[in-house]
Protein backbone atom coordinates (compact mmCIF):
# COMPACT_ATOMS: atom_id res chain seq x y z
CA UNK A 1 0.00 0.00 0.00
CA UNK A 2 1.79 3.29 -0.58
CA UNK A 3 0.07 6.93 -0.24
CA UNK A 4 1.30 10.72 -0.23
CA UNK A 5 -0.65 12.28 2.15
CA UNK A 6 -1.31 15.56 3.60
CA UNK A 7 -2.78 13.97 6.69
CA UNK A 8 -1.08 12.49 9.67
CA UNK A 9 -0.71 8.86 9.82
CA UNK A 10 -1.72 6.38 12.76
CA UNK A 11 1.12 3.81 13.56
CA UNK A 12 -1.89 1.31 15.09
CA UNK A 13 -3.79 1.50 12.09
CA UNK A 14 -1.42 0.65 9.73
CA UNK A 15 0.23 -2.26 11.90
CA UNK A 16 -2.87 -3.45 11.90
CA UNK A 17 -3.41 -3.13 8.18
CA UNK A 18 0.31 -4.61 7.95
CA UNK A 19 -0.87 -7.77 9.98
CA UNK A 20 -4.36 -8.56 8.48
CA UNK A 21 -4.66 -11.04 6.61
CA UNK A 22 -5.86 -9.45 2.99
CA UNK A 23 -2.12 -7.89 3.24
CA UNK A 24 -0.11 -10.86 5.00
CA UNK A 25 -1.80 -14.01 3.36
CA UNK A 26 0.50 -16.12 5.27
CA UNK A 27 0.60 -14.42 8.33
CA UNK A 28 4.12 -13.38 8.73
CA UNK A 29 5.27 -13.16 12.40
CA UNK A 30 8.28 -10.49 12.02
CA UNK A 31 7.52 -7.13 11.65
CA UNK A 32 9.34 -4.34 11.03
CA UNK A 33 8.17 -0.32 11.11
CA UNK A 34 10.30 2.69 10.04
CA UNK A 35 9.11 6.04 11.04
CA UNK A 36 11.02 9.11 10.48
CA UNK A 37 10.06 12.19 12.52
CA UNK A 38 10.95 16.03 12.24
CA UNK A 39 13.66 16.51 14.74
CA UNK A 40 11.72 18.04 17.56
CA UNK A 41 14.64 19.95 19.34
CA UNK A 42 17.94 20.57 16.94
CA UNK A 43 20.60 21.72 19.91
CA UNK A 44 22.51 23.26 17.28
CA UNK A 45 19.15 25.44 15.28
CA UNK A 46 15.98 25.40 16.45
CA UNK A 47 13.85 24.44 13.02
CA UNK A 48 10.61 25.88 13.25
CA UNK A 49 8.48 24.11 10.23
CA UNK A 50 9.45 21.90 7.79
CA UNK A 51 8.06 21.54 3.89
CA UNK A 52 7.61 19.18 2.17
CA UNK A 53 6.87 19.19 -1.74
CA UNK A 54 6.88 16.03 -3.99
CA UNK A 55 6.04 15.51 -7.67
CA UNK A 56 2.56 13.92 -7.92
CA UNK A 57 2.10 10.69 -10.03
CA UNK A 58 6.07 10.38 -10.16
CA UNK A 59 6.68 10.09 -6.45
CA UNK A 60 3.70 7.23 -6.84
CA UNK A 61 5.34 5.40 -9.39
CA UNK A 62 8.65 5.26 -7.72
CA UNK A 63 7.08 4.38 -4.05
CA UNK A 64 5.39 1.45 -6.05
CA UNK A 65 8.48 0.57 -8.03
CA UNK A 66 10.43 0.36 -4.70
CA UNK A 67 7.91 -1.37 -3.24
CA UNK A 68 7.48 -4.23 -5.81
CA UNK A 69 11.52 -4.71 -5.98
CA UNK A 70 11.73 -5.37 -2.33
CA UNK A 71 9.07 -7.62 -2.71
CA UNK A 72 11.07 -9.46 -5.44
CA UNK A 73 13.71 -9.27 -3.34
CA UNK A 74 12.81 -10.46 -0.29
CA UNK A 75 10.17 -13.13 0.76
CA UNK A 76 7.79 -10.10 2.46
CA UNK A 77 3.78 -9.56 2.48
CA UNK A 78 3.02 -6.33 0.74
CA UNK A 79 4.69 -3.19 2.29
CA UNK A 80 2.99 -0.40 3.18
CA UNK A 81 4.82 3.10 2.86
CA UNK A 82 3.25 6.51 4.10
CA UNK A 83 5.13 9.38 3.22
CA UNK A 84 3.48 13.16 3.86
CA UNK A 85 3.54 15.90 1.79
CA UNK A 86 2.94 20.03 2.69
CA UNK A 87 3.45 22.09 6.13
CA UNK A 88 4.76 20.12 9.03
CA UNK A 89 6.08 20.98 12.36
CA UNK A 90 9.12 19.91 14.33
CA UNK A 91 7.95 16.16 16.21
CA UNK A 92 5.51 15.79 13.35
CA UNK A 93 5.38 12.26 11.73
CA UNK A 94 6.68 12.37 7.88
CA UNK A 95 7.40 8.62 6.74
CA UNK A 96 5.92 5.27 7.12
CA UNK A 97 7.40 1.89 5.90
CA UNK A 98 5.87 -1.70 7.56
CA UNK A 99 7.39 -4.89 6.26
CA UNK A 100 6.28 -8.30 7.61
CA UNK A 101 8.10 -11.47 6.27
CA UNK A 102 8.41 -14.90 7.87
CA UNK A 103 12.13 -14.59 8.53
CA UNK A 104 13.11 -11.30 10.57
CA UNK A 105 16.53 -10.52 9.15
CA UNK A 106 14.49 -10.24 5.44
CA UNK A 107 12.27 -7.50 6.86
CA UNK A 108 14.97 -5.70 7.95
CA UNK A 109 16.35 -5.40 4.91
CA UNK A 110 13.58 -5.29 3.35
CA UNK A 111 12.74 -1.68 5.41
CA UNK A 112 15.87 -0.83 5.46
CA UNK A 113 15.86 -0.80 1.27
CA UNK A 114 12.15 0.83 1.13
CA UNK A 115 14.02 3.85 3.36
CA UNK A 116 17.50 4.10 1.60
CA UNK A 117 15.94 4.10 -1.98
CA UNK A 118 12.70 6.42 -1.06
CA UNK A 119 15.50 8.80 0.10
CA UNK A 120 17.23 8.73 -3.10
CA UNK A 121 14.86 8.16 -5.75
CA UNK A 122 11.12 9.32 -4.88
CA UNK A 123 10.86 12.75 -5.89
CA UNK A 124 10.65 14.73 -2.34
CA UNK A 125 11.78 17.45 -1.53
CA UNK A 126 11.83 19.71 1.89
CA UNK A 127 12.28 23.12 3.25
CA UNK A 128 13.35 23.95 6.58
CA UNK A 129 12.20 26.76 7.90
CA UNK A 130 14.35 28.95 11.28
CA UNK A 131 15.29 32.04 12.60
CA UNK A 132 17.54 32.62 9.39
CA UNK A 133 14.86 32.07 6.90
CA UNK A 134 13.98 29.16 4.83
CA UNK A 135 16.81 26.75 3.16
CA UNK A 136 15.93 23.58 0.98
CA UNK A 137 17.92 20.99 2.25
CA UNK A 138 21.05 19.52 0.49
CA UNK A 139 21.15 15.34 -0.38
CA UNK A 140 23.18 13.59 1.62
CA UNK A 141 26.29 11.71 0.99
CA UNK A 142 25.57 8.79 3.50
CA UNK A 143 21.98 8.52 1.65
CA UNK A 144 23.41 7.84 -1.70
CA UNK A 145 26.16 5.25 0.01
CA UNK A 146 22.86 3.22 1.96
CA UNK A 147 21.08 2.89 -1.69
CA UNK A 148 24.44 1.93 -3.57
CA UNK A 149 25.20 -0.71 -0.78
CA UNK A 150 22.17 -2.26 -1.93
CA UNK A 151 23.61 -3.32 -5.64
CA UNK A 152 26.83 -4.43 -4.43
CA UNK A 153 24.80 -6.24 -1.55
CA UNK A 154 24.85 -9.95 -3.02
CA UNK A 155 23.68 -11.66 0.51
CA UNK A 156 20.64 -12.13 0.97
CA UNK B 1 3.52 19.96 -27.19
CA UNK B 2 6.13 19.42 -24.31
CA UNK B 3 4.91 19.56 -21.24
CA UNK B 4 7.83 21.28 -18.75
CA UNK B 5 7.81 20.72 -14.46
CA UNK B 6 10.00 22.40 -12.72
CA UNK B 7 10.38 21.23 -8.57
CA UNK B 8 11.78 22.81 -5.39
CA UNK B 9 14.78 25.08 -6.19
CA UNK B 10 14.61 24.83 -9.59
CA UNK B 11 11.25 26.11 -9.43
CA UNK B 12 11.55 28.94 -7.30
CA UNK B 13 14.26 30.44 -9.40
CA UNK B 14 12.37 29.96 -12.35
CA UNK B 15 9.64 31.67 -11.20
CA UNK B 16 7.18 29.06 -12.09
CA UNK B 17 5.83 25.29 -11.95
CA UNK B 18 4.76 24.31 -15.69
CA UNK B 19 5.18 25.35 -19.07
CA UNK B 20 3.93 23.93 -22.33
CA UNK B 21 6.34 24.00 -25.70
CA UNK B 22 5.58 22.79 -29.07
CA UNK B 23 8.09 19.84 -29.77
CA UNK B 24 11.10 20.84 -32.18
CA UNK B 25 13.38 18.98 -33.08
CA UNK B 26 16.16 21.37 -32.11
CA UNK B 27 15.59 19.79 -29.14
CA UNK B 28 14.95 15.86 -29.63
CA UNK B 29 17.31 14.86 -26.52
CA UNK B 30 16.85 16.42 -22.43
CA UNK B 31 20.61 17.76 -22.80
CA UNK B 32 19.49 20.42 -26.19
CA UNK B 33 16.52 20.69 -24.45
CA UNK B 34 18.14 22.26 -21.26
CA UNK B 35 20.32 24.21 -23.58
CA UNK B 36 17.35 25.29 -24.99
CA UNK B 37 15.51 26.50 -21.93
CA UNK B 38 18.59 27.67 -20.06
CA UNK B 39 18.82 30.08 -22.81
CA UNK B 40 15.78 31.91 -22.10
CA UNK B 41 17.39 34.25 -19.31
CA UNK B 42 20.02 34.77 -16.60
CA UNK B 43 17.69 32.95 -13.91
CA UNK B 44 16.80 30.32 -16.19
CA UNK B 45 20.30 29.53 -16.59
CA UNK B 46 21.27 29.41 -13.33
CA UNK B 47 18.25 27.55 -12.25
CA UNK B 48 19.16 24.25 -14.79
CA UNK B 49 22.97 24.64 -14.20
CA UNK B 50 23.41 21.22 -15.08
CA UNK B 51 25.33 20.22 -12.11
CA UNK B 52 22.83 18.27 -9.49
CA UNK B 53 20.28 18.94 -12.00
CA UNK B 54 17.86 15.96 -12.21
CA UNK B 55 15.67 15.18 -15.07
CA UNK B 56 12.45 13.34 -15.52
CA UNK B 57 10.87 11.89 -18.64
CA UNK B 58 7.18 11.21 -18.36
CA UNK B 59 7.85 10.80 -14.54
CA UNK B 60 11.00 8.27 -14.77
CA UNK B 61 14.45 9.70 -14.06
CA UNK B 62 16.88 9.34 -17.59
CA UNK B 63 20.23 10.00 -18.20
CA UNK B 64 20.59 13.61 -20.17
CA UNK B 65 21.12 11.61 -23.59
CA UNK B 66 17.64 10.84 -23.72
CA UNK B 67 15.26 11.33 -26.59
CA UNK B 68 12.23 13.26 -26.41
CA UNK B 69 9.47 12.95 -28.61
CA UNK B 70 6.56 14.94 -28.93
CA UNK B 71 3.77 14.74 -25.59
CA UNK B 72 6.55 14.11 -23.53
CA UNK B 73 6.18 15.21 -19.91
CA UNK B 74 9.89 16.63 -19.13
CA UNK B 75 10.34 17.81 -15.32
CA UNK B 76 13.60 19.07 -14.05
CA UNK B 77 14.76 19.37 -10.21
CA UNK B 78 17.47 19.31 -7.69
CA UNK B 79 18.30 16.04 -5.68
CA UNK B 80 15.86 14.29 -3.55
CA UNK B 81 15.41 14.80 0.04
CA UNK B 82 12.49 13.09 1.35
CA UNK B 83 12.29 10.37 3.93
CA UNK C 1 12.53 -0.26 29.43
CA UNK C 2 12.58 -3.81 29.84
CA UNK C 3 9.34 -5.79 30.67
CA UNK C 4 8.37 -9.47 31.02
CA UNK C 5 5.15 -10.22 30.94
CA UNK C 6 1.89 -12.37 30.79
CA UNK C 7 -0.10 -9.59 29.46
CA UNK C 8 -0.60 -8.69 25.93
CA UNK C 9 1.13 -4.35 24.88
CA UNK C 10 -0.12 -2.29 23.04
CA UNK C 11 1.86 -1.14 20.25
CA UNK C 12 0.82 2.90 19.89
CA UNK C 13 1.58 3.22 24.08
CA UNK C 14 4.78 1.90 23.28
CA UNK C 15 5.32 3.94 20.32
CA UNK C 16 4.94 7.18 22.60
CA UNK C 17 6.73 5.98 25.13
CA UNK C 18 9.63 5.33 22.75
CA UNK C 19 9.43 8.95 21.24
CA UNK C 20 8.74 10.59 24.54
CA UNK C 21 10.96 13.68 26.07
CA UNK C 22 11.85 11.45 28.76
CA UNK C 23 13.01 8.35 26.63
CA UNK C 24 14.27 10.23 23.73
CA UNK C 25 15.68 13.71 25.22
CA UNK C 26 17.37 14.69 22.12
CA UNK C 27 13.91 14.08 20.01
CA UNK C 28 15.64 11.21 17.43
CA UNK C 29 13.54 11.20 14.57
CA UNK C 30 14.03 7.70 13.30
CA UNK C 31 11.90 4.94 15.31
CA UNK C 32 12.45 1.74 14.10
CA UNK C 33 10.42 -1.25 15.87
CA UNK C 34 10.23 -5.37 15.64
CA UNK C 35 7.30 -7.22 17.11
CA UNK C 36 7.48 -11.23 16.75
CA UNK C 37 3.96 -13.15 16.33
CA UNK C 38 3.47 -16.44 16.77
CA UNK C 39 2.79 -17.54 13.26
CA UNK C 40 -1.09 -17.08 12.48
CA UNK C 41 -1.61 -20.08 9.76
CA UNK C 42 1.23 -22.30 9.31
CA UNK C 43 0.47 -23.97 5.69
CA UNK C 44 2.39 -26.99 7.27
CA UNK C 45 1.49 -28.08 10.29
CA UNK C 46 -1.22 -26.30 12.16
CA UNK C 47 -0.02 -24.16 15.57
CA UNK C 48 -2.73 -24.43 18.30
CA UNK C 49 -0.95 -22.85 21.26
CA UNK C 50 2.69 -21.71 22.54
CA UNK C 51 3.62 -21.99 25.64
CA UNK C 52 7.06 -19.65 26.67
CA UNK C 53 8.62 -20.66 29.96
CA UNK C 54 11.17 -18.44 31.30
CA UNK C 55 14.13 -17.69 33.98
CA UNK C 56 12.71 -15.00 36.15
CA UNK C 57 15.46 -12.44 37.08
CA UNK C 58 18.28 -13.82 34.76
CA UNK C 59 15.96 -12.99 31.66
CA UNK C 60 15.42 -9.37 32.96
CA UNK C 61 19.23 -8.85 34.09
CA UNK C 62 20.16 -10.48 30.26
CA UNK C 63 17.48 -8.03 28.58
CA UNK C 64 19.05 -5.31 30.90
CA UNK C 65 22.66 -6.49 29.61
CA UNK C 66 21.71 -6.37 25.89
CA UNK C 67 20.01 -3.22 25.80
CA UNK C 68 22.81 -1.25 27.57
CA UNK C 69 25.58 -3.07 24.59
CA UNK C 70 23.63 -2.03 22.01
CA UNK C 71 23.46 1.76 23.61
CA UNK C 72 26.87 1.65 24.07
CA UNK C 73 27.36 0.99 20.35
CA UNK C 74 25.16 2.82 18.74
CA UNK C 75 23.77 6.38 19.36
CA UNK C 76 20.58 5.18 20.80
CA UNK C 77 17.98 6.58 23.00
CA UNK C 78 17.06 3.70 25.81
CA UNK C 79 14.91 1.24 23.71
CA UNK C 80 12.17 -0.35 25.03
CA UNK C 81 11.91 -4.29 24.94
CA UNK C 82 9.04 -6.43 25.81
CA UNK C 83 8.60 -10.18 25.94
CA UNK C 84 5.71 -12.25 26.97
CA UNK C 85 5.60 -15.46 28.82
CA UNK C 86 3.34 -17.53 29.28
CA UNK C 87 0.21 -19.45 27.31
CA UNK C 88 0.05 -17.94 23.70
CA UNK C 89 -2.27 -18.18 20.48
CA UNK C 90 -1.95 -18.30 17.08
CA UNK C 91 -1.27 -14.73 16.08
CA UNK C 92 -0.85 -13.59 19.45
CA UNK C 93 2.12 -10.66 19.91
CA UNK C 94 5.39 -11.81 21.60
CA UNK C 95 8.18 -9.81 21.52
CA UNK C 96 8.67 -5.93 21.23
CA UNK C 97 11.78 -3.68 20.68
CA UNK C 98 11.46 -0.14 20.34
CA UNK C 99 14.75 1.78 19.13
CA UNK C 100 15.18 5.53 18.24
CA UNK C 101 17.95 7.05 16.95
CA UNK C 102 18.42 10.02 14.73
CA UNK C 103 20.66 7.55 12.43
CA UNK C 104 18.38 5.46 10.74
CA UNK C 105 21.36 3.47 10.12
CA UNK C 106 22.06 2.93 13.61
CA UNK C 107 18.39 2.20 14.78
CA UNK C 108 18.21 -0.50 12.40
CA UNK C 109 21.40 -2.01 13.56
CA UNK C 110 20.79 -1.39 17.32
CA UNK C 111 17.28 -2.92 17.08
CA UNK C 112 18.27 -6.11 14.63
CA UNK C 113 20.93 -6.54 17.31
CA UNK C 114 18.77 -6.46 20.65
CA UNK C 115 16.74 -9.18 18.47
CA UNK C 116 19.75 -11.77 17.51
CA UNK C 117 21.09 -11.17 21.02
CA UNK C 118 18.04 -12.26 22.57
CA UNK C 119 16.79 -14.94 20.54
CA UNK C 120 20.14 -16.14 21.53
CA UNK C 121 21.36 -15.12 24.88
CA UNK C 122 18.15 -14.59 26.88
CA UNK C 123 16.82 -17.78 28.73
CA UNK C 124 12.86 -18.04 26.94
CA UNK C 125 12.18 -21.46 26.07
CA UNK C 126 8.57 -22.06 23.49
CA UNK C 127 6.38 -24.95 23.46
CA UNK C 128 4.37 -25.40 20.67
CA UNK C 129 0.90 -27.59 21.03
CA UNK C 130 -0.78 -28.90 17.62
CA UNK C 131 -2.44 -31.93 16.93
CA UNK C 132 0.74 -34.21 17.44
CA UNK C 133 1.22 -33.04 21.23
CA UNK C 134 3.67 -30.54 22.72
CA UNK C 135 7.14 -30.46 21.38
CA UNK C 136 9.65 -27.79 22.87
CA UNK C 137 11.38 -25.88 20.25
CA UNK C 138 14.97 -26.81 18.67
CA UNK C 139 17.35 -23.54 18.92
CA UNK C 140 18.23 -22.56 15.16
CA UNK C 141 21.67 -22.34 13.55
CA UNK C 142 20.24 -19.63 11.62
CA UNK C 143 19.72 -17.22 15.31
CA UNK C 144 23.18 -17.97 16.35
CA UNK C 145 24.77 -17.09 12.65
CA UNK C 146 22.70 -13.87 13.50
CA UNK C 147 24.21 -12.81 16.44
CA UNK C 148 27.65 -14.14 15.71
CA UNK C 149 27.69 -11.57 12.90
CA UNK C 150 28.11 -8.69 15.43
CA UNK C 151 30.98 -9.77 16.80
CA UNK C 152 32.68 -9.75 13.31
CA UNK C 153 30.95 -6.96 11.92
CA UNK C 154 33.37 -3.82 12.61
CA UNK C 155 31.29 -1.52 10.26
CA UNK C 156 29.43 1.13 12.63
CA UNK D 1 24.02 -24.60 50.80
CA UNK D 2 23.67 -24.62 46.36
CA UNK D 3 20.18 -23.79 45.06
CA UNK D 4 19.55 -25.60 42.10
CA UNK D 5 17.00 -24.79 39.55
CA UNK D 6 16.04 -26.57 36.42
CA UNK D 7 14.09 -25.32 33.11
CA UNK D 8 12.40 -26.04 29.71
CA UNK D 9 13.00 -29.92 28.91
CA UNK D 10 15.65 -30.55 31.78
CA UNK D 11 13.22 -29.56 34.35
CA UNK D 12 10.52 -31.80 32.95
CA UNK D 13 12.89 -34.33 32.22
CA UNK D 14 13.78 -34.79 36.08
CA UNK D 15 10.21 -33.86 37.19
CA UNK D 16 11.11 -30.75 39.28
CA UNK D 17 11.98 -27.47 39.19
CA UNK D 18 14.35 -26.61 42.14
CA UNK D 19 16.25 -28.50 44.62
CA UNK D 20 18.77 -26.87 47.36
CA UNK D 21 21.88 -28.61 47.91
CA UNK D 22 24.56 -28.64 50.92
CA UNK D 23 27.45 -27.38 49.35
CA UNK D 24 30.34 -30.12 48.94
CA UNK D 25 34.02 -29.52 47.53
CA UNK D 26 33.83 -32.83 45.71
CA UNK D 27 31.51 -30.44 43.35
CA UNK D 28 33.39 -27.40 42.96
CA UNK D 29 32.75 -26.52 39.65
CA UNK D 30 29.90 -26.45 37.25
CA UNK D 31 31.30 -29.94 35.45
CA UNK D 32 31.54 -31.52 39.08
CA UNK D 33 28.15 -30.72 40.02
CA UNK D 34 26.37 -32.00 36.70
CA UNK D 35 28.05 -34.94 36.88
CA UNK D 36 26.89 -35.29 40.60
CA UNK D 37 23.35 -34.38 39.51
CA UNK D 38 23.63 -37.14 36.82
CA UNK D 39 24.21 -39.57 38.79
CA UNK D 40 20.55 -39.35 40.90
CA UNK D 41 19.13 -41.51 38.82
CA UNK D 42 18.83 -42.35 34.64
CA UNK D 43 16.24 -39.81 34.18
CA UNK D 44 18.51 -37.06 36.12
CA UNK D 45 21.36 -38.99 33.58
CA UNK D 46 19.43 -38.13 30.78
CA UNK D 47 18.35 -34.22 31.72
CA UNK D 48 21.80 -33.70 32.34
CA UNK D 49 23.37 -34.71 29.25
CA UNK D 50 26.05 -32.38 28.65
CA UNK D 51 25.59 -32.22 24.70
CA UNK D 52 23.59 -29.28 24.45
CA UNK D 53 22.45 -27.92 28.25
CA UNK D 54 23.49 -24.86 29.23
CA UNK D 55 24.21 -23.76 32.20
CA UNK D 56 24.60 -20.32 34.53
CA UNK D 57 25.79 -18.65 38.04
CA UNK D 58 23.95 -16.44 39.79
CA UNK D 59 21.51 -15.92 36.54
CA UNK D 60 24.88 -15.15 34.26
CA UNK D 61 25.67 -17.97 31.39
CA UNK D 62 28.45 -19.68 32.47
CA UNK D 63 31.62 -22.07 30.80
CA UNK D 64 31.55 -26.03 32.43
CA UNK D 65 34.65 -25.39 34.40
CA UNK D 66 33.28 -22.28 36.37
CA UNK D 67 33.93 -23.02 40.32
CA UNK D 68 31.50 -22.52 42.01
CA UNK D 69 30.94 -21.82 46.05
CA UNK D 70 28.09 -21.72 49.38
CA UNK D 71 25.65 -19.86 48.70
CA UNK D 72 25.69 -20.12 44.96
CA UNK D 73 22.26 -20.65 42.68
CA UNK D 74 22.94 -22.78 39.62
CA UNK D 75 20.69 -23.02 36.76
CA UNK D 76 20.60 -26.20 34.27
CA UNK D 77 18.87 -25.67 31.09
CA UNK D 78 18.69 -26.25 27.12
CA UNK D 79 19.36 -24.15 24.64
CA UNK D 80 17.11 -20.55 24.39
CA UNK D 81 14.79 -20.40 21.68
CA UNK D 82 12.55 -17.30 22.54
CA UNK D 83 11.89 -14.00 20.94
Amino acid sequence: MISVQTADFDIATLYQQITARENNPLGYGAIITFVGKVRDFNLEQEVSALSLEHYPGMTEKTLANISQQAMERWPIATPIIIHRVGELAPGDQIVYIGVASAHRKAAFEACEFIIDFLKTKAPFWKKESNADGDNWLNERESDHQAADKWSQDTSE
Amino acid sequence: MLSIVFFAQTREIIGQGELTLPFESAFSDLEMLRAHLANTNDKWDLALTRDKLLVAVNQEMSPWDTEIKDGDEVAFFPPVTGG
